[in-house]
């Protein structure tokens, strides 16, 4: 009997690495009726922003080879709808919330942050900097290290809760963005956001996702993300939350040696509700098979 | 109520070219399916990850029929299933066609595979005592199915573009063309391709007649959770937001849209 | 009928756009037996460097989902044996030959370049200023703009011939370098080459690949590539080379009307042998259906 | 000559558990094969996009011998291939196993499905009037393949880690306990485990005697396009090469190699 339950620095303890990626779970109550949502460690919300965001004209999501491209655009039903809608079913959820923000500009991510802060039931902040898929407040937040370091520093002036900065891949070193987030007092980095990516319709010659380029998600993507969370590992202290291309137990596993102190699920929700499910189990006989007490044994345990 | 089951092929056969027509063991949906509703296929290759959403057809206690045109790699895997076949399904997901009483034509406007939830409407249109008008329109007669499946219809009206089966022209010329001999008030229930739907929401306009259309969308979840599967709402505040199909549709009234999106 | 040639800036003209990609393809003479190496309107040769490298030690190659990493370290023969070894069999190869150079420092480079310039059958450079594989002489060529602007504008004042800077995708703005290949007079640049990948070994917790990080490559980056593409075909006027996850007739088009000039193919060569033949009988059949008399009038038609 | 082609299964049977030898029609292969050599074959899923290579066990004009053992995913698709399935498969590649004259012990020492090429070298040593020492080990009993596969031989040498079959202990030392009554001089030709290789490159220096093994390695062409499968090359000089399995080898005397890379 393995113990699931690991510390995401000083500030968030969950009872299995499990959680569920931002934009990929809806608010967490969509699946109530169909999957147990207390197998989940935790929910990441979709990103939240300051005013409900309709988001990005259609096409928004096409299929790749294993992998798919979305370009949502935040779409979102604003901080205080979320905040009167969801926080009865958020607040009885037997697991930790996380909510994700986005913004346009650095204020509007305060002050959605500073409306959360007044639900006690959010155990903390998943800043989402590094959105591919809208003009502005994505990921040039999230690119340039002096800009992270501002809104970081900004970040942690509001909040004494665990605050994780999100960072996406399509950088040239994102250690110096981790560096950053450490830096400037951040609880966590979470890795990996989308990567670009790009698909045109061979007849019709229209781009197959509205805004051209959008992110790349799902199993093509897990070497890219695994490949960063190494690279991160050796930069940084703080705690690494792994995401990307995850759709089964031994790539949670893969994610934890490579450093990862918790995952979350994302693309894998569309297609496999058992997921979290079929991942516990496995984690379970993995245990059992190499002789492991606790999953916090294996993170950051590849032999690099 | 939806439910993630494991079906069973029972029948998978050809009804017109390339489209074939399955019936699965899978009473956890077929109960509490109704017409205008869809589920999910779930595939168990890696390559393409999406599940496929697709019409229901038809449902008894017991079982729940699909009519599917084979159009790429899942389709084809699909047409190639064999009776006994277990298949991973999600259901039903969706609303639903709302039949409004105090209505006098009941008209069915399909195009090509859209015939499919308009079988299940007519089908209850019967069983309630009501004789829907059903106008079918294809590409040509190969593409036209098999006449058995309308056989208890009083009143169907095919069409071809060529004019090799039925009426020569679309469904919606063929419903045209009628429309002045209906007995109103008329309820339109549609689906097909995205140029006659919105032809149908703009003569729904000229002649005031209520249209509900289902709508097809690319969909990676089926389920609400990744809001890919938008149309955008009809509205006059400009930052009006967009409709989930997998989710406040797949049906909506045609004033509910705008298709140019 | 369609016409298959196609014209990459004024000094390289190919018969047709299939071109092989650096490092997949041997040195262009290995498949002379088994097929028809007619087929390719250009054969681009594994990195050449001025010394012969042993490259890295094993694991070099693992397969990931819909791809592969890879870590070879630029294992070549030398330029010397190159010439000495390849000139004549490739002196007979009925299309472009470009020789793909790589190097530790910039003088290796040049010097690499320098010799070559002996050889006449040699229609141009490929500079793989990209390599995500090596301590020294690999991307940091390519990330960093100053560093770029001087090399390219040294390798130019090296060579008329026809002249290539490959560029990696692990940057944060691809764009602003191939600005700087423009304005150093670079004929072209090539995108992308691998993307950071890395895969541990749940079992043995040993990384699969040597180096730890290596290059992902095959299906799994096409979308990634594509965007690379768009986006530089935006910024630039000089052509671009497309490469990355194509496997068949279908993803060249696509990467032709996202801008690419010609393309390269890498991965597929090793589980396809036949993907050059069945790309150009596509690529026929296609023009007919559409009614295009040169695939030259698909380039950069993506409706963008 | 190598070359691609479509072979057709005939049988394709378990030998043992989780170990099947596969015939195929595939003359153009099975013409030119020797010893040692190996064949990729290429799956059309593009999950996993490597070829596989497996090592001829037999070969006649017309018909070519697999020996695999089931350890993942395309194994596994391979074990429930039925009679004319048809496989796309590349070979001969890589070099041979070279017989000297003037040798008094021919001895092949095999590991668990490095077996495969060993039966095909015996086969040879057969039609050429020479009897092989054959030394097998396996884990146990369970995975020692059917005897009627060695049959023909005079002296098979069978061993089991667990002692459940044969002698008590590995091939090697089950190769050892005899090496003292053997002819000299001798020519050892092995393929196994990595551990078991090492072991005899060891015992090939220190009683002098001939040894060639057939290595392994993840493979991504198996033609010598990627420079992936290398062994390191044995040589004073530091900056020593290596030679790649797939093209230099797959067998290597063994002093040719370093094995602890
Ligand atoms: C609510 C809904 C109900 C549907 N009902 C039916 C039905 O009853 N019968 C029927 O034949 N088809 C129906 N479709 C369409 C059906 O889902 C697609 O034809 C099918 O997914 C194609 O899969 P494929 O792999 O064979 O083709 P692909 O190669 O994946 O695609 C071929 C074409 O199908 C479209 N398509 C692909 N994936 C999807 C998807 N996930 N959702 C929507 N469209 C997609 C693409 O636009 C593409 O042009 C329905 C779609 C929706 C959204
Ligand atoms: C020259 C050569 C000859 C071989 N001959 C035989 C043989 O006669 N019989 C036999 O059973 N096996 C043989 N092998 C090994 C065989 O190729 C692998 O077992 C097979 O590729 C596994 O594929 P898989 O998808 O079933 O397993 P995977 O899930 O892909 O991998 C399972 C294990 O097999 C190994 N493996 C995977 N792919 C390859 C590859 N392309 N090349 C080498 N090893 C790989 C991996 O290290 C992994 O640990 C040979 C390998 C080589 C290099
Ligand atoms: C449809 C979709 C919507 C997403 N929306 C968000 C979002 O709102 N905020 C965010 O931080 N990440 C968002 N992401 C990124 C995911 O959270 C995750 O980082 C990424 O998809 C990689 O993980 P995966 O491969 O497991 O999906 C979205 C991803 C997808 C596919
Ligand atoms: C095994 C391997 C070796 C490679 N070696 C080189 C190289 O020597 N020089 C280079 O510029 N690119 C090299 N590449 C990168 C390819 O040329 C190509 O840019 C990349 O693989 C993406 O294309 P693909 O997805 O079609 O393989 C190599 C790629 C692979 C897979
Ligand atoms: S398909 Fe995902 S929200 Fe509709
Ligand atoms: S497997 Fe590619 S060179 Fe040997």
């Amino acid at each position: 009997m393995i113990d699931l339950s690991t510390q995401i620095g000083p500030k968030l303890h969950l009872k299995n690495p499990i959680l569920t990626a931002s934009g990929t779970f809806g608010y967490g109550d969509e699946l109530a009726d169909l999957i147990d949502l207390s197998r989940f460690g935790g929910i990441v919300t979709k990103s939240l922003t300051l005013h409900p965001r309709a988001g990005n004209p259609s096409p928004r999501v096409t299929e790749t080879t294993a992998g798919m491209i979305n370009s949502i655009g935040l779409a979102n039903i604003g901080v205080d709808a979320f905040i009167e809608q969801k926080s009865e079913s958020l607040r009885s959820f037997p697991g930790k919330v996380i909510a994700n923000i986005a913004g346009r500009t650095e204020d509007e991510y305060a002050e959605t942050l500073k409306k959360l802060e007044s639900q006690e039931w959010i155990a903390g902040y998943e800043m989402n900097v590094s959105c591919p898929n809208v003009r502005e407040g994505g990921i040039e937040f999230g690119a340039k290290p002096e800009i992270l370091d501002r809104i970081v520093e900004r970040f942690r002036g509001l909040t004494d809760r665990f605050l994780m900065i999100k960072l996406s891949p399509n950088v040239t070193d994102i250690r110096i963005l981790a560096e950053v987030c450490q830096k400037r007092g951040a609880d966590a980095v979470s890795m990996i956001n989308t990567v670009y990516g790009a698909a045109i319709d061979i007849k019709t010659r229209k781009p197959l996702i509205n805004t051209v380029i959008g992110g790349l998600s799902g199993p093509a993507i897990k070497p890219i993300a695994v490949a960063n969370i190494i690279k991160t590992r050796r930069a940084v202290d703080i705690p690494i939350v792994g995401v990307g291309g995850i759709t089964c137990g031994a790539d949670v596993v893969e994610f934890l040696l490579a450093g990862a102190s918790a995952v979350e699920l994302g693309t894998v929700n569309f297609f496999n509700l058992n997921a979290a499910a079929e991942i516990l189990e496995f984690l379970e006989e993995y245990g059992v098979a190499q002789g492991i007490g606790s999953i916090a044994e294996l993170v950051g345990k590849a032999k690099v | 109520m939806r439910n993630l089951t494991e079906a069973i092929v029972l029948e998978n056969n050809a009804v017109a070219k390339n489209i074939y027509r399955m019936t699965l063991k899978c009473p956890e949906i077929s109960r509490s399916a109704q017409p205008g509703q869809f589920v999910n296929i779930y595939f168990s290759d890696r390559i393409r990850i999406f599940p496929r959403p697709f019409s229901v057809a038809g449902a008894t206690d017991e079982i729940l029929t699909l009519i599917y045109r084979v159009v790429g790699a899942q389709t084809h895997q699909m047409a190639a299933w064999k009776d006994g076949q277990t298949v991973r399904i999600l259901g039903p997901l969706g609303n639903q066609f709302s039949v409004e009483s105090s209505v006098v034509s009941h008209v069915l406007v399909g195009g090509g595979v859209g015939v499919a939830p308009l079988m299940f409407l007519a089908e209850k249109f019967l069983q309630n005592g009501i004789d829907p008008l059903f106008f079918l329109g294809v590409k040509n007669r190969d593409e036209m199915p098999d006449a058995k499946l309308f056989g208890r219809l009083q009143t169907f009206y095919p069409s071809s573009d060529d004019g090799t089966t039925g009426f020569h022209g679309t469904a919606v010329d063929n419903f045209l063309s009628r429309l002045p001999q209906m007995g109103k008030p008329i309820v339109v229930y549609a689906c097909g391709p995205e140029k006659m739907n919105a032809a149908l929401a703009r003569l729904a306009e000229e002649y005031r007649f209520v249209c509900q259309i289902s709508f097809e969308r690319v969909m990676a979840c089926g389920l609400g959770l990744c809001q890919g599967c938008t149309v955008k709402k009809n509205s006059t505040d400009a930052e009006a937001g967009y409709l989930l199909v997998c989710k406040d549709g797949p049906v909506f009234r045609s004033e509910e849209v705008i298709f140019d999106d």
